[in-house]
């Protein structure tokens, strides 16, 4: 694997520079036009709930190239309040029907693998990998 | 899934090719067909906006710069639309699980709460109960008593559905303990009553009908828990007469008393039962008048019973747009000798 | 709402034209945005071509009429997804109303079948049960004997949801007219098969524990038909053992035997009951093994019998990442005294 | 009211008539290009049930222009087999699910007006309207 690049989110900018290096590093990899746009909108609600729910945190990046496939990985991670009822959250309706605007089912369905794990006044890291077609 | 997506980013290029050709309206039409099989194979409204960028990459390889930015500009526009398509299937899905399951306990509340039609030697009974939703509030239950008389009861629970469904168990199971053929209406309704106010929430409230029928005296003993009054219809004259009568809702309070009444029942006579799914129905914005449901029923009067209540409900149905608003069912029995 | 279309038209034109100038990830952005307020809004996919082609109708006049004609193209193929769009609002109020009834019924339920935890001298008693979906398929029941005795029934439906709460319902009901205190859990068992050997579809089965605790001398009395076997936890020893019985489900042939057991209970053992969907918790792909839910029990075993199921609860909740695969109801009773 | 203009149904080229005489009608009156376009759907739809389920049929045109609104209103008659179940041939999944395919539901939601007839053994009569924004 690559090493890693990191961009630090605190204040709404830095939403848009995690969306630009995310899409740089699809572009390289291989991806086409729509999935670089599938992967832009997932790193921008993943930098965005960062954005509006933590402090500060991280979204960084990283190549998977291997024998099978070849694919982008990417960790958000933030020290924040965490995420009470993860069942309510992965809850479909979240995405679309803005009420609290985590769109994390969204991300999921974004992506091709998503992981999600919280815990109450710890933090959160959210990791997804979309595999080149 | 990709072979798909190949085969159909072919296909929307070739038509627009044609389309660029001849600018014809045939073009727009089978782009249209195409569009709907799109959709069966669950391709997404941003893929079709990037099969819409490839064909113009392939078809106008030296395409202004500009026209390319402003289709990527498109593209990202129709991403979240792409989620909140995927999000479409995944409900459609969940819906037609629910939907199994509320069939499942229809059919079941069918076998457990259904009852049979008795025969009984001089009457001709018909019965229809047709719910609104899957689920029926509406509960009518016959019982055939040793010494020949029919038992009829009806009840409405307040509300349609799943909920309404769950309370008249209630109410089944709890006659199903009763020797009805020795109580009388007003001892079951009472008995019934204490029941519901035990158990139910003082929101819901249970109205019910018991009638019994005895063959020999042709007498109709009755007693009602606040349910829709029936009618009588009286062959010498030719009319109809609402049966009127007193008693409080099942459930309210655990004393109360529900009088007891009786009539006489004579050849070609009928009496009719229902509830007020029948009676409040709506012709577009209006309710109907009671008047309107006699008339249909006098309409229908020379058919066997059964077949009266069958043709009243389609005539209902109809006027309703076939989409009922409350859980229809109407009982008619007419006394033959 | 015309207005709102208006706005948005503008708002994405004025987008559109920052992005032509700068062609920079920030617009990109902010289309992102406003897209997710364009579907709240209820704006449908194919408007959103129609605004980009306003857009570049204004923004660039003399733009190629090929290119107009091929954004004409687009938009006919976007006309589907429109109608797919709106049809998913459509189903997602009826999915909201539907899962409304359901809630009202799991309440209704929660109401009529639902049983108050008593208070015994000498026995703590932990009680929990949490529907896999929103209607409990698994039914408890207690009951305190006019002799100080406990009875304890637990059943389940095989099936989840509306079906397998209705004929809980049936089960409710018709133990509630048994002398409880006075019939032993053989005799009830006895009674209950047929009961519901006669009304239930061959195809429904449902198992059932019925326990009776005598705690003047501290004997455990009970019958099992087909239920998912409970532990004995025998302090003296700190050991578990498995409830070993034997019965058929109830519901398939009205004249099945219910063996009968009885035990001892000792100061500080615990008798443990529970349905499967305790027992067949999934960790990923893998089922547990019954000796995990020993484990857990124990590693809680120091808390009161109520906390100590909680607990129990919440760790297999948390394994299951908050998907409960089926009903889940677990009972602890400890001999204090 | 202007007079009617009517198409007959007999073959699949006369659906695409129907669309054309359709949409120039709407061009007419002074609808919108993503109007037309759904108007030309509508079209369609009514059209293709009259060629895949009735032996021919017809869809007229009328222009509305009164004090309040301009419209266009196509009625499509046939006197094919009628429907059954109007109630479940309007339920909604009949339009992108394939099932028949009648699609009615889905000319419900891209007109403003509908009103549909059927009798079996007699004959369908679908009636749209939709109005000038
Ligand atoms: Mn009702
Ligand atoms: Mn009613
Ligand atoms: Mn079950
Ligand atoms: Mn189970």
């Amino acid at each position: 694997m690559k090493p890693q690049s990191c961009v630090n989110i605190n204040k709404e900018w830095d939403i848009v520079g995690a969306r630009q290096l995310g899409r740089d590093i699809a572009k390289k990899i291989g991806f086409g036009t729509v999935d670089q746009a599938r992967i832009a909108t997932a790193i921008s609600e993943l930098a965005r709930n960062i954005y509006l729910y933590a402090d500060h945190g991280q979204i960084c990046f990283e190549i998977i190239d291997n024998m099978e496939h070849k694919g982008i990985c990417m960790v958000a991670i933030d020290v924040g309040p965490g995420i009470e009822d993860i069942g309510q959250v992965m809850e479909d309706g979240y995405s679309t029907s803005g009420g609290l605007g985590a769109g994390l089912p969204g991300v999921k369905r974004l992506m091709d693998e998503f992981d999600l794990q919280s815990e109450v006044e710890k933090g959160t890291r959210v990791k997804a990998i979309k595999w080149v077609r | 899934m990709d072979d798909i997506l190949k085969l159909d980013a072919e296909t929307y290029k070739e038509l627009m090719k044609r389309y660029m050709e001849t600018r014809d309206e045939q073009s727009l039409y089978e782009v249209e067909q195409a569009s709907k099989s799109f959709i069966q194979n669950n391709i997404l409204p941003d893929e079709i906006v990037n099969m819409h960028i490839q064909a113009l990459e392939e078809l106008y390889p030296s395409l202004s710069e500009d026209i390319q930015y402003s289709m990527n500009f498109l593209l990202e526009a129709m991403i979240a639309y792409g989620i909140a398509h995927q999000e479409y299937q995944t409900l459609r899905e969940k819906q037609s699980e629910l939907k199994s399951e509320i069939s499942v306990a229809a059919s079941m509340q069918e076998t457990l709460l259904g009852t049979t039609k008795p025969d009984i030697e001089g009457i001709d009974i018909g019965i229809i109960s047709v719910p609104a939703h899957q689920m029926n509030g509406d509960y009518h239950h016959f019982i055939k008593g040793r010494d020949g008389s029919l038992g009829i009861a009806m009840a409405d629970v307040i509300g349609k559905g799943i909920p309404a469904a769950l309370c008249m168990s209630m109410i089944k199971y709890s006659m199903d303990s009763y020797p009805e053929d020795v109580m009388s209406p007003k001892a079951i309704l009472n008995s019934l009553n204490r029941v519901v106010e035990r158990n139910v929430d003082p929101s819901m409230f249970i109205t019910m009908f018991y009638a019994q029928y005895l063959p020999s005296e042709h007498k109709l003993r009755y007693a009602s828990a606040g349910h829709e009054p029936g009618y009588y219809y009286n062959a010498a004259n030719d009319t109809f007469e609402e049966i009127e009568t007193k008693g409080l809702v099942l459930g309210v309070t655990p004393d109360t008393a529900y009088p007891e009444y009786e009539m006489d029942i004579n050849k070609d006579d009928m009496v009719i039962m229902l509830t007020d799914g029948v009676t409040e129905c709506r012709d577009g914005d209006r309710f109907i008048e009671s008047e309107e449901v006699l008339e249909v029923i006098r309409y229908y009067a020379h058919l066997p019973a059964q077949e009266m209540v069958n043709q009243v409900f389609k005539h209902f149905e109809r006027l309703q747009e076939f989409e009922l608003r409350d859980d229809f069912t109407l009982l008619i029995i007419r006394r033959e000798v």
